[in-house]
């Protein structure tokens, strides 16, 4: 039993440290968002030749292996970066659900794409009646000759707008509410029938609604088994969730550090901000709520690799639920510490709060965990 | 102690409620319910409505054109004005500058100034907080220089509220660098026409823009435009930020966001069924609706303090303190009620003229267009207006001692 | 509609703080509680000198008039004071139920007893598997000739050891949990087959544990309704409740002040703690709480003379909720800012503590009023 | 990163397990499980059984009679511990003395002294705290003069955890009130039985008495008794203070407790249901446990540092902080699953030997009788080796750099 990082991990993490403090900024993400699909393309081609979107992807498919420990080291990384590109929904949701659902062919026809950058992904997973459950799934998956034809509105897509191929759940058998009888298929972007509604979201990403209308796929499309596509579906979106919560904690010793910087160099009443006791105090309580979160998304992330599926499901919540309530407290701290100063557009801390806000609200939020946790125990 | 009220109250209040209903332009109802953006003309307009029934300074003394109400009947008003879905009143000249002139200001001063406050013919801002002055509003460095029968004043003014709109602005300037920081403040008022008067957007996190920096350069201001005595500014800046409790708890607006609410919750679902039956959200429901009627009844506390004579004191903070953690918390639940559409952002409801969401737009339906925007822009409530840091300052002095 | 107090309220105020600021303190609560009874008789006959005791009493009946206000008036002082004398027990639960439960003979029989300071009361309404629930009543009562035969086992009722009649709910119909069938009877405590197990709570004063074992009432035992006694116990409860919140309240004022001049007084690092920043807001947030926590009880006392029934009760829920956690941070933050001495038996704070502790236990811990209010809305 | 156990880590857990399970005298175990007061003797027995195992110090060096384990090892043997109910193992002699006795001691001082610690034949106690010296522990004033051969020392301390039962105290004593206050302290070996000591018992307000008054008047020290050299007793202190990070947290008997909330949670009803079915006392389960884990992570995360051979920092701070902050949680939920029993006191659980509750006694189960006070007593956690306030402070300064 360890918690150190090996020196590859090192590695990643410095390199990504660097990448994002040299290289990215709030102004390159103000130039990134304003770009068409709303992040910077260049930008994602150098992702990729820092091997990032090949990480967790086999060797022989272009891949350079690798697990979610070192996704999460990126994600803390991308978190401290405020990174607008589609990492989550194309590499860790997109490549999970086509890791572990996809035919051999399909793999390898998709993986080294992926790798290499030129394959954009996106999961639509949710509806507007589904809130955080995956098992609420409306849209139909009819089986015709030897595919499906697909029909419904998934909602709140990360990244649709931008995706070349689209997950989605669909209902092919059971009734609404049903764990059984959902079925998860990997649609191209450019079918007949779809059509996706791209909208910037509230943290300066992009996201979309997927309209399906009669949508015709073959087979080959289907990830997972049909009828069995929950599990893939939630394993994924908690992959997701404990990489989102090394995200968190990225943003969360971000804002830690900001605050602690402007507590330092802001004078009142003659001295120091951070001369003053209770925030003393205050910034204490952001840097452990930090260290918390980083401890639990780390150990979130390393039951995600193999093992018992109900700690993974576990770990996921828990580090979940954890960034939810940390990142509340911190995010807001960092703006009332911030004074005037934390709701302007011009500093960062707005942006960080932001993004740490939205963070709660995907894939799950801090109650429905909480709540998946009570029903679990 | 009786929480009934008298049946002259009951009578007063539903000619309250009746007329307000009554007058509200829809339009505007509109905009209040679903949380969008306000521009100048709506709140003009809705002043007037209620400046011609005399009711829109229930604070001034009658013979200032007050309406002589008790503090019972301003508590009763303030329920239905946030009830009709009325704007927040542009406090600015009717809170702030219009009981500092009564108290205050010339003879002159008060026969210019108030009865275009009262007619909303001059919109104010407050020129208080500088860039390097923020909760230590005394270590202001705005100068102003006196110059034959005028001042001449340079500085910067920052966070200034609705500036964009503003006719005049009241400011604190410093004339005078002797003596304690606090010595040496004047209260000046300055046409926002003035040549060297320039006025700079400042964006929030929200992408709303309702803040500025206000530029002054050689600015001159006539020295009949002083409020009180010079270098006895920081005075008039005490009373203005102390006197009034109406209101600052936010009791009336919160109730009305407590309905919203649960209209939002009975319209989300969650399993399958509405929001609002489930236990646990319900229970966060109850949690703070404890506080807010917590925070009601001290406020009720306090005004019949004020009824029966008293003077406010230092336990208004407790009002401005825990009324803006009740606001945010129920921003915050109503974040958490429309679950992931939080993400989706609207730009559109930034602009004046937003139509409601499109059937063909984004799955927001239009209850939930403003919800996140209204969270973060909501933070600013425990930063203005003396922060809570400085609340919980004053209660531990003023109050306990320490 | 007015939130004053009439000058009458203002002197009973004054006469009850003055009395506890000269006549009580914690040496002669250490001393009450020695004495038989764990309270002090005759302390008790100076409450009914006061007038303390027949409040809520016709003044045809011995009584003084008053309600529930002026109830709440006394037992915020009696917070400060931490009275062990059984008050709540006998004026609040036992006048309460006789009151508006007994028939004009009973009431004309025991309430001037009551007011002179010569009866003493308790209601035993808790069994061991009821936790907060008043409806989960095992105890039963059967009809037999004109009267009824009780059975069961009550436990936790305050003050039962010293009390001379002892009211009881018992199922005289129905299944355990059933709102209705249930009685409640005013018993004998020297009635055969009652036995009282009397002991010390952790807060100092007094509970006891009743066995009814085949005891036999007259039908003038009866308070309320046959049957319908369910709603009579929780207005009683709901009463006690709401002025227990009162009681809360009058702790935390003392707490509040007993820290603010403790950390006047205490020097660490060269001046007084006091001049600590951090203690000063954790000392400001003590006093707000302490202000709404009285706000609330002041109008569920209000609510509980008359008007509506549900108003009623949702305001001795709210006033008890907001106890238990204002409380809980109260208290727990007493202690903590007085360091070591917070936790010694020496300070009052360790008492104040215990005391306010127990309260959010007793008439329904937060709990219990969130969830009741939950069920509620 | 891998949190998995090695093959040899299973076996080395399973070997602790199984000795521990079956060596714990069942009446100490009994004690511990329901939380009811240990005497001198059950320390005793029990740390005498760990000794002769050779289990007795997992911190101390291997030629000192350490067992020479990793980290890892030592982290699974603070789990078995706890689960095995073990008593707490008095730290004064194990944990802070003779560490520092390794560091500064005297070779003399080592051999008379480290033995006697390990098969518990001396009974240690921490004489730190003054009455006028809390968490400005530098601040002391109990004096040490030299006087040939010895010092005579005077003054008090108070806090002193267990003084009762102890044969020797380590001591913080001014030896000089020359510079700043922190040099003059000086690091002295008292033994109790010498004529001048006495010990005053402070009653808790739990009932309990762990805490005493220890008065110092012309107390005769050998000076071969000092430990360091004279005045530089702050730098041993420090020492002590910071270099134990290895359960500080309590993670090991926090999982404990949650288990024994668990079985309690399963014994209560609710509406005629066990508690532990209940949704809202599950979440509130659910919600401690996050924190615990998040916890123990943390402190496996600065195990692997400290295993990797960085040195303990001051992030220990946050395993004090927050570990207490979990205990406490625990504390409450505990005292909420017994609902209105907490009120029943039974003194008979202070006493050495409660027999258990008396079927005719109150209506109180055996496992809920110690909770309210525990509840109570428990509250010292953020109090004493170094408040949460001090390590709060530590954070912001040591860390933070502010």
């Amino acid at each position: 039993m360890n918690f150190t990082f090996s020196d590859e991990q090192i590695l990643i993490r410095d390199m990504a440290e660097r990448f994002f403090r040299d290289d990215y900024g709030l102004e390159a993400r103000r130039r990134h968002q304003a770009l068409p699909g709303g992040f910077c393309r260049d930008t994602w081609a150098r992702f990729a030749d820092m091997g990032w979107l090949a990480l967790g992807i086999p060797e022989d498919l272009g891949g350079v292996g690798g697990g979610a420990v070192e996704t999460a080291i990126l994600l803390e990384a991308m978190g401290g970066g405020l990174a607008v590109e589609p990492f989550l929904s194309t590499v860790v949701l997109g490549g999970t659900l086509i890791s572990e659902g996809a035919s051999t062919e399909v793999r390898a026809d998709l993986l080294p794409g992926l790798a290499a950058g030129d394959l954009l992904l996106s999961f639509a997973y949710s509806e507007a009646q589904s809130r955080h459950d995956l098992n609420d799934v409306r849209t139909t998956a009819r089986a015709d000759g030897g595919g499906f034809v697909l029909d419904g509105v998934k909602t709140v897509a990360l990244h649709a707008g931008t995706a070349d191929r689209i997950a989605v759940t669909a209902r092919t058998s059971g009734a609404e509410r049903d764990a059984g009888g959902i079925t998860v298929f990997l649609v191209d972007a450019g079918a007949p029938g779809v059509t996706v509604t791209d909208y910037p979201t509230v943290d300066g990403l992009r996201a979309g609604d997927v309209t399906l209308d009669g949508v015709r796929v073959g087979k080959d499309a289907v990830l997972g088994e049909v009828d069995g596509g929950l599990d893939l579906a939630e394993r994924a979106v908690d992959r997701a969730a404990a990489l989102a919560a090394a995200e968190a904690a990225g943003i969360m010793a971000a804002l830690t550090r900001g605050t602690v910087d402007y507590l330092k160099q802001r004078r009142q009443f003659g001295r120091p901000l951070g001369d003053f006791q209770a925030l003393q105090h205050r910034a204490a309580e952001m840097y452990v709520e930090t260290e918390l979160t980083r401890s639990l998304a780390y150990m979130a992330a390393v039951r995600q690799d193999g093992g018992d599926p109900a700690t993974a499901r576990r770990a996921a919540s828990q580090a979940k639920a954890k960034a939810g309530q940390a990142g509340r407290l911190i995010g807001q701290e960092a703006v009332q510490l911030h004074g005037g100063m934390g709701v302007t557009d011009e500093m960062p801390v707005g942006h960080y709060f932001k993004r740490l806000t939205m963070i709660d609200h995907s894939f799950g939020d801090r109650s429905y965990h909480l709540e998946r946790l009570t029903d679990m125990a | 102690m009786d929480l009934n009220l008298t049946p002259e109250e009951f009578a007063f209040r539903d000619e309250v409620r009746t007329f307000l209903r009554a007058s509200i332009p829809p339009a505007i109802k509109r905009k209040v319910d679903l949380g969008l953006k306000l521009v100048k003309d709506d709140y003009v307009v809705w002043q007037r409505i209620l400046h011609e029934r005399g009711w829109i300074a229930p604070g001034w003394p009658k013979e200032y054109g007050g309406p002589g109400w008790s503090p019972v009947q301003r508590y009763l008003f303030e329920e239905e004005l946030a009830a009709a879905s009325s704007p927040r009143l542009i406090t600015f000249g009717l809170k702030m500058l219009g009981p500092v002139l009564i108290e205050f200001g010339t003879e002159a001063q008060k026969q210019r100034f108030l009865p275009r406050i009262l007619a909303s013919e001059d919109w104010w801002c407050q020129g208080f907080s500088e860039p390097g002055a923020g909760s230590d509003l005394a270590s202001l460095t705005t100068r102003a220089d006196r110059d034959g029968d005028h001042y001449v004043v340079n500085g910067q003014k920052t966070w200034t509220t609705l500036a964009q709109y503003a006719d005049w602005m009241f400011a604190l300037v410093r004339t005078s660098n002797e003596g304690r920081k606090q010595q040496g403040i004047s209260f000046l008022l300055i046409d926002m026409k003035t040549p060297g008067v320039t006025v700079r957007p400042i964006k929030t996190l929200d992408g709303g823009q309702e803040i500025n920096d206000v530029f002054l350069e050689n600015v001159k201001v006539p020295a009949e435009n002083l409020v009180g005595r010079e270098n006895d500014g920081w005075t008039v800046a005490k009373f203005l930020l102390g006197h009034e409790r109406f209101g600052i708890a936010g009791v009336a607006r919160s109730k009305k966001q407590m309905d919203r609410l649960r209209d939002i919750a009975a319209r989300e679902t969650k399993r399958g069924r509405p929001l609002i039956e489930d236990a646990r959200f319900r229970e966060r429901m109850a949690e703070i609706e404890i506080e807010l009627t917590a925070l009601e009844m001290t406020e009720l506390r306090l005004l019949s303090d004020e009824a029966a004579g008293r003077k406010p004191g230092p336990e208004a903070s407790i009002l401005k303190l825990k009324g803006t953690q009740v606001q945010q918390g129920i921003t915050e639940l109503l974040l958490e009620a429309v679950g992931n559409r939080a993400h989706v952002f609207d730009p559109g409801i930034l602009e004046d003229d937003w139509p409601g969401a499109a059937n063909d737009g984004p799955a927001i339906p239009e209850y939930a267009a403003t919800v996140a925007s209204h969270y973060f822009n909501w933070r600013k409530a425990s930063i203005y207006g003396g922060s809570n840091e400085i609340q919980r300052g004053i209660i531990a002095k003023a109050i306990l001692g320490l």
